[in-house]
């Protein structure tokens, strides 16, 4: 599939995103403190699985990964490797002010700041930890957003890979580690 | 029990000023004593400690007194026996700091050798793993704890910061 | 061109051999390809000729159906490992005194099959016991040959007592003639049928007799444990077939207790086999070692064509003979490819292997399509046999011994499975980055071998319609054969049937397949690991303890071989008790004896 | 074997598909009911299934994708043996032996291709999938032999036949109730339900040897899940229940079965490997014996029946 901005999705992808928008399945991969309003937005208060969502073992098998706090420069050598054995059309949601901005975290040597320099965003929800309603309300955009073929976060790190990858080289230098630990 | 506890701090207080010339000796809460020692005789001290019953050492930490130009080396025991934690701290100077290592005495201060050294800068002869990383993962900068270690400044140069644009309306019901 | 020509051809040859490759080995290895290619032709051009009887010195031989179906196994089964010989020759230690034994093992293996009378049934038969025996210490450990021989040879004794006993009784000593004179008390046909099928029973490898078979075949040369486990263990089974079919076994024992039909003798036969089976598959998977794995495995099988054998009506007795086929050929391949990797790894050991199909993708399509067979599934020709004979228990009603035959037949998914996964899948590690595939002379005999298993297993018509000759010759009811269909009393396999099917919804899944995206290729080390970075093979190879929760259930097991031991060392007490007692030189003893029996006889109660 | 067969072979093929992919949805919506949420839409199986069909996919070698392509191409194989009411796709083939030894081919293909993965989760996956297999199918063997036996027949729709000539007391649930229930116990261990669904345990081994399937291999799986789902279900219902004159009866028979082994997975822990073995060896294995001695020596449920 040619992937570029202007020309519009062949009739073959509209279909993949008709499917993809009402099931998709998230990395269990839970990046920060935000991971523990999960739990109640799958359970039976908020269900969500009535949207198609559940969550899935592997990053071979899951369409969407939930960035879920503040990502310190390790986690995010990990996150990185992880959404690059993820498998395309692939999203990212990223919850909290810290992947905003850095939120409460900001003068810190370990964590980054900005996180769409590193990885393409399709969402970010607002809020020092967003409660499940934001998240499900969040879950409802990205359906809308994939249906219409605006979520396009893995064609946009494939187009200017080059962008990301010299962000990640200026942040946390080498994303494969060698040192004792993993030799 | 308290008694008993009590006496022991007084009779392990004599024990110390005996050997060692401690000038005064700080109790912060029950059963912890804490007190200061030169570093040259620091290392028998913690070896003569052990053989009173303080089998364990609970922490190795570092304090950097920026304005005095010292790092104090604070080595936290405990005896089993009768529950007594002991802090032993020792100043080093700021610029050359350099201690010995005590492995042969309690070996499971290797890795908070190692700590000390990635966040502070303290050398520890005789360990020749303490010179690696421990948490920090290919860190170029020098030691992030130490006080002239500015993280604002190495935050923004290193991660980028999002620009936010600020129009805000001039006046209520603006354009 | 007729049998005696081939016995002598065989024995000839082999003595040939040994000089031939005196001067140089590799045209001994190929003498023995070329002659055990002709000994297969010659098998195949002699079918014509059933029913003829030749002699010559004191041996007379009868060429039967069963005879000519037990020999062309045999013959393939050497034909096909005898190209393996040319690259491991300079492995071995003698390998003239090798490549004459290869052959005459053979010549003695057919001799036996044609034999009329039981002398030259017995002389052929130590013959083929002798040359094996010489050929395994060649291999890693001279400890296993030892226990070989002890075994077999107890088997031979044996049968050699029923065989006298039988002339005393008989007077005659034609095989087909001195069975049906016996008419003798249910006591004494017991006697000869039990000692009669003992050494089959040690040939085959059942349970108490089973303990030479790992360490035999998991330590000969890599070129003979397929003949071992495809051919030598097949012997076993003719005796089996000689003692039921030939021996009027079922009209002899009517008068013991029946259970379910089944004479009480015959059925505690089938007991050890169906243990055997159970043995057989739960030591496989424990093993480590894939050769003492597969030799396991020939434990297992042995027990089905036992029961197959023994069993003597009309679907589980050519369930028997056709499991005893596809069983050589299945297990022949197996220890091939086992064999072509350790030419080229240099180890057989599961957990220091792994990922060769990246670098012997033909070794691993053969070793899968053997495994498939070996295991039971349908389109090979392991399926057949293990049909007929799960039909022909289930018609039976054995209830015991058909849980152990789903046992085997379940159990033996897990371990072949085990090499599948620990030597071909996996991680392949850096140290066999650069093996090649195994050398063209190796890889005929495994493609020839693989498409006779897929053509039974298709058509297995053509292998049934030379068993249904030897029902008919036995006189049993033959199996009903349609155009190539098999109609039992109490179910209908269509093989062919079973493939087209199989073939089209392969096709079916092929097309589903394709018409999606395509996949990118990755490497090996590109898998998910909980997002940590590892960068060693090795140790993210999983082959060591691979079935560990389920090896844990029966760990601490009785093993027989400890049995033997223990049993050796009170035999060897007994021994320096006696000579203490009796040899030594001490007056003491003397008096000690003669005062004993002087107040016996003066109770005298030792006169009359 | 005419193009007719075939073709109603591929009809019947995509009829178990749908049928079984409807039934998962709707069961998925009583798990969520039991968990007290409302649950997905009935149709949100197809939409899973035909969303990992149309993603991208890596490969780590032939033998992952052959594996696999082997794997579903057996089973659909196995779905064209399984009667329903008297239609049949290829008369004659319905044999339960060839059935069950058809699903090993599944089982055997996905054990490779997950193996060919290079993942040690997949392997300790298989590894536990076959121990597993090795499990639930003694216990369920031994009814099928005393059914072979005391029927005298091993084609599953005949067997179907015979308990429906009787009505509904002959069906075997009722003839033969320790072999009922055996089998409805051993249902549970062949569809890798929750009390033994160790060898896809998601947390603890990663889904087991689906860890390295995405994409159009993961759809492939899904499908080869619902199929062989069909397969086992059906294969109890003809077998103990009567089978379906009318595609109704048969449809509403499955649907209680399934929704009912659904429903004990739904509540049940999840046994680890050799837990399962021991308990599958312990009390369905007697009762599996008893039911064949009594059938075998004493004839009681067989020939004395009403």
């Amino acid at each position: 599939m040619a992937i570029d901005d202007k020309v519009g999705r062949d009739a073959w992808e509209k279909l993949g995103d008709f499917f993809r928008a009402r099931s998709i399945w998230m990395m269990w991969y839970c990046t920060g403190c935000g991971a523990i309003e999960m739990p109640p937005t799958m359970t039976s208060r908020f269900d969500m699985e009535r949207l198609g969502m559940g969550p899935m073992a592997t990053p071979r098998q899951a369409d969407v990964l939930l960035i879920t706090g503040y990502l310190s420069t390790k986690t995010l050598r990990r996150v990185i490797y992880s959404y690059e054995q993820m498998q395309d059309p692939k999203y990212i949601v990223a919850f909290g002010s810290c992947a905003i901005n850095g939120g409460i975290y900001f003068d810190s040597y370990a964590t980054i700041n900005k996180l769409d320099d590193y990885l393409p965003v399709d969402l970010y929800i607002a809020g020092c930890m967003p409660r499940p309603e934001a998240i499900m309300n969040a879950f409802n955009t990205l359906q809308q957003s994939i249906r219409k073929g605006e979520a396009d976060g893995w064609k946009r790190y494939k187009k200017n890979s080059e962008f990301y990858k010299e962000n990640q080289r200026k942040a946390i230098g080498e994303v494969f580690v060698h040192d004792e630990f993993h030799e | 029990m308290t008694n008993s506890t009590s006496n022991s701090i007084e009779n392990l207080k004599d024990l110390l000023t005996k050997h060692y010339d401690i000038k005064e000796f700080e109790e912060p809460i029950a059963l912890q004593l804490a007190f200061n020692i030169d570093k040259e005789s620091a290392l028998d001290a913690l070896a003569f400690l052990k053989s009173q019953g303080f089998g364990q050492l609970s922490l190795l930490t570092c304090i950097d007194w920026i304005e005095s130009g010292q790092f104090q080396l604070v080595y936290i025991l405990m005896n089993w026996d009768n529950g007594i934690h002991l802090q032993l701290r020792t100043f080093l100077d700021r610029d050359k700091p350099v201690f010995k290592t005590i492995q042969h005495i309690y070996p499971g201060v290797k890795y908070y050798e190692r700590d000390v050294h990635e966040f502070f800068g303290v050398e520890f002869e005789g360990n020749e793993e303490s010179y690696q990383h421990l948490f920090l993962e290919m860190w170029t900068a020098d030691p992030p704890m130490r006080k002239d270690f500015d993280p604002v400044k190495y935050s923004d140069d290193k991660y980028s910061m999002r620009e936010y644009t600020t129009e805000f309306p001039t006046k209520i019901g603006g354009k | 061109m007729n049998l005696l020509s081939i016995i002598t051809i065989l024995i000839v040859g082999g003595l040939l051999t040994y000089v031939v490759s005196r001067m140089n080995k590799i045209v001994g290895a190929y003498m023995t390809i070329i002659i055990s290619l002709a000994t297969l032709a010659m098998v195949l051009f002699i079918k014509s000729q059933v029913g003829s009887t030749y002699s010559i010195l004191y041996f007379s031989f009868k060429l039967t159906e069963v005879g000519w179906y037990f020999s062309f196994v045999l013959a393939l089964t050497y034909a096909m490992s005898a190209f393996y010989n040319v690259y491991f020759t300079d492995k071995l230690l003698y390998p003239h005194t090798y490549s004459m034994l290869y052959l005459l093992s053979l010549g003695g293996s057919i001799g036996l099959f044609f034999a009329r009378d039981f002398i030259t049934f017995f002389v052929f038969w130590e013959l083929v016991v002798w040359s094996s025996a010489f050929i395994i210490p060649l291999g890693k450990s001279r400890k296993a040959s030892y226990i070989y021989y002890v075994i077999s040879t107890m088997g031979s004794l044996a049968t050699l007592y029923a065989i006298l006993l039988i002339y005393k009784l008989t007077g005659s000593l034609v095989i087909r003639e001195a069975f049906v004179l016996l008419d003798v008390s249910l006591g004494e046909s017991i006697l000869i049928f039990g000692l009669f099928i003992l050494s089959g029973l040690t040939k085959i490898g059942i349970f108490p007799f089973h303990v030479w078979l790992p360490l035999a075949h998991g330590s000969a040369p890599h070129t003979f444990s397929p003949i071992l486990s495809g051919g030598l263990v097949k012997l076993g089974a003719y005796v089996a077939y000689i003692s039921v079919v030939i021996f009027p076994a079922y009209g002899a024992f009517s008068s013991t207790f029946m259970v379910l039909g089944i004479p009480l003798p015959i059925y505690l036969l089938m007991v050890l086999g169906a243990i055997s089976i159970v043995i057989g598959t739960l030591m496989a998977i424990r093993q480590d070692d894939a050769k003492k794995l597969l030799a396991y495995s020939s434990v297992a099988n042995g027990g089905y064509i036992l029961i197959g054998i023994l069993m003597k009506d009309q679907i589980a007795f050519a369930g028997g003979l056709l499991h005893l086929f596809a069983h050589a050929i299945a297990s022949a391949t197996a220890f091939l490819t086992i064999a072509a990797v350790a030419y080229r790894t240099g180890t057989t050991k599961m957990s220091e292997l792994g990922g060769m199909i990246h670098r012997m993708p033909i070794t691993y399509t053969v070793y899968l399509i053997s495994i498939i067979s070996m295991a039971g599934i349908p389109p090979m020709a392991g399926f057949v046999s293990k049909w007929l004979i799960l039909q022909g228990l289930a018609n039976q009603g054995l209830l015991f011994i058909s849980l152990a035959a789903f046992f085997g037949s379940i159990g033996s998914f897990l371990y072949v499975f085990r090499p599948l996964s620990a030597v071909f899948l996996g991680q392949l590690a850096p140290k066999h980055e650069n093996l090649k595939e195994a050398p063209p002379l190796m890889l005929i005999p495994m493609i020839l071998l693989t498409c006779i298993t897929l053509f039974v297993g298709i058509f297995p018509n053509t292998v049934l319609e030379s068993i249904t000759h030897i029902q008919r010759e036995a006189g049993i009811n033959m199996l009903e054969l349609q155009q190539n269909a098999i109609v039992t009393l109490n179910g209908y396999l269509n093989a062919y049937h079973v493939f087209v099917v199989f073939a089209y919804g392969f096709v079916l899944a092929l097309i589903l397949y394709l018409l999606m995206p395509n996949s990118r290729r990755v490497g090996l080390m590109d898998t998910y690991t909980s997002a940590e970075f590892i960068y060693t093979p090795e140790l993210l190879h999983y082959a060591h303890d691979f079935y560990a929760p389920f090896e844990r259930l029966y760990g601490k097991h009785p093993s027989t071989l400890k049995l033997y031991e223990r049993l050796s060392l009170k035999v060897q007490e007994l021994g320096t008790f006696v000579d203490y007692a009796f040899m030594s030189h001490r007056p003491s003893l003397t008096v000690f004896w003669i005062m004993l029996f002087m107040s016996l006889i003066a109770m005298g109660g030792v006169v009359q | 074997m005419t193009l007719m067969n075939f073709f109603n072979a591929l009809i019947f093929v995509l009829f178990a598909f749908f049928m079984q992919t409807s039934i998962t949805g709707v069961n998925r919506k009583i798990m969520a009911r039991l968990q007290k949420r409302r649950g997905p839409r009935w149709y949100q199986q197809f939409l899973d299934i035909f969303k990992a069909l149309s993603k991208s996919s890596i490969s780590h070698g032939w033998v992952f994708q052959f594996g696999v392509v082997m794997a579903v191409g057996g089973i659909m194989a196995t779905v064209m043996f399984i009667p329903i009411g008297d239609f049949r796709a290829f008369p004659g083939t319905d044999n339960i032996f060839i059935i069950s030894y058809l699903l090993a081919v599944g089982m055997l293909g996905m054990a490779m291709s997950a193996a060919g993965s290079g993942n040690p989760w997949a392997s300790i996956g298989v590894g536990r999938a076959l121990t597993n297999m090795l499990a639930y199918d003694m216990p369920f063997m031994v009814v099928v032999v005393t059914m072979i036996f005391a029927f005298k027949t091993s084609s599953v729709g005949e067997i179907a036949e015979i308990q429906r000539n009787i009505g509904v007391l002959g069906w075997n649930i009722f003839r033969l109730p320790l072999g009922g229930i055996v089998g409805l116990i051993c249902l549970q261990g062949m569809l890798g339900k929750k009390p033994f669904d160790s060898f896809i345990a998601p947390a603890e081994i990663a889904s087991g040897p689906m860890v390295e399937y995405g994409g159009r291999q993961l759809g492939m799986l899904f499908i080869l899940h619902e199929l062989m789902t069909f397969i086992e279900v059906s294969l109890i219902v003809n077998l103990f229940f009567g089978g379906g004159a009318t595609l109704l009866e048969y449809f509403i028979k499955y649907f209680i079965i399934y929704t009912f082994a659904n429903l004990v997975s739904g509540i049940s822990p999840r046994f680890k490997i050799d837990q399962a073995v021991t308990f599958y060896y312990k009390a369905p294995l007697l009762a599996a014996l008893v039911q064949g001695f009594i059938v075998v020596f004493t004839g009681w449920g067989v020939t004395k029946w009403l």
